[in-house]
């Protein structure tokens, strides 16, 4: 079971865990990034999350490739929501499951870090004095 | 070719045209854009994709492809 | 938020990760370990879990005080199952969260290494072949 | 001292009371386990917790310790 997918929904963790849910797994792990109060000292009222959809969808289907050949076996799921998100939404889920622990973490690990620095998705967070502002971008 | 977030920004658009000569490569285009929007802040070698893959600066364009300028990612 | 308990009730991942949440959070982290159907070529049916209660609470327990003092912030609920589970069924779910990934990420693998070399837990597999086995035990 | 899975199952009890002089070490309980019941497969150097916490073979016991034989741990 490997999937990847951008979203304009909510995300639901439930569900990610049964996808990838087997009896020949022992091991399942679940990586929630979620919208936080705070970011570089600044109050955050939200997070607008815009991506390259297309080139997105590729991206993360290429790191569960990637993952795929590191970890034998693994079962990937990873949704990346876009839209608006309020504080404490989920803007991305990671669910991954193997017989042993050690290459379901590993490939948690893997996917979120690949993903933090390869998946074109962008953020301007909303502050609560009423700005906003690109998150990483030269400015 | 494409822009997004603080790059659409910065260019005022999400999608601008622009007119090269064949044996075009990333690092020409990167330059046009340069050219054609001298105020805009870009960093000194912007992420460019064709055909939603990474491309490298000397990579060369053909008709058709799909360019996009991708500006810092901050996913997750 | 740190909690850690020895239950012999189903545990419930979504209630996990409810009691870690927070808007100080920008990253939740859940672990899940579950009966597998297949243990060293065996096949299994169901694994029986049991404890010495009171020291194993107090281990967890020392496990998320250290797990405190390596990473400043981070919250940790842990819950490990005792009695007789069937096959899918989890016996230990580990929720993190932390405001930064890596930190929430790092407390996740650090509290189930520890639990696995230390807490006072043991399993006997029932097999499908009606046998069953201490896991581990010298024999 | 409290017995626990495939000691419990070794030593057909799970609780197991023995006469100990002052001054015993864990390392000596072990050995009376050991005299006690001869058959019982217990590895070298079996764990012991001593008030809920890991003893090293030197520590010394004290009247009204709890102690448990640990048998190797297999949780998660």
């Amino acid at each position: 079971m490997m999937r990847a997918a951008i979203v304009n929904r909510p995300l639901d963790a439930t569900a990610l865990l049964a996808e990838v849910a087997s009896d020949a797994h022992g091991a399942t792990t679940l990586f929630v990034g979620t919208v936080r109060n705070v970011n570089s000292g600044r109050a955050v009222s939200g997070i607008e999350y815009s991506a390259y959809d297309a080139m997105a969808t590729v991206e993360l289907q290429r790191i569960l490739d990637e993952t795929a050949l590191r970890f034998t076996d693994v079962s990937v799921v990873v949704e990346h929501r876009v839209g608006t998100l309020a504080l404490q939404e989920a803007s991305v889920i990671i669910a991954t499951a193997h017989a042993h622990r050690a290459p379901a973490l590993d490939a948690q690990r893997y996917v979120i870090e690949e993903l933090k620095k390869r998946v074109p998705v962008w953020k301007r967070e909303h502050y609560t004095d009423g700005t906003r502002e690109w998150v990483g971008a030269a400015s | 070719m494409l822009l997004f977030a603080s790059y659409a920004d910065a260019l005022g658009a999400s999608e601008i045209v622009l007119d090269v000569p064949e044996g075009t490569t990333v690092r020409d285009l990167v330059t046009a854009v340069r050219a054609r929007a001298p105020h805009a802040a870009l960093p000194p070698q912007p992420l460019v994709a064709v055909n939603q893959a990474y491309a490298g600066p000397d990579d060369v364009l053909t008709l058709g492809d799909e360019v996009a300028l991708i500006p810092p990612v901050a996913g997750g």
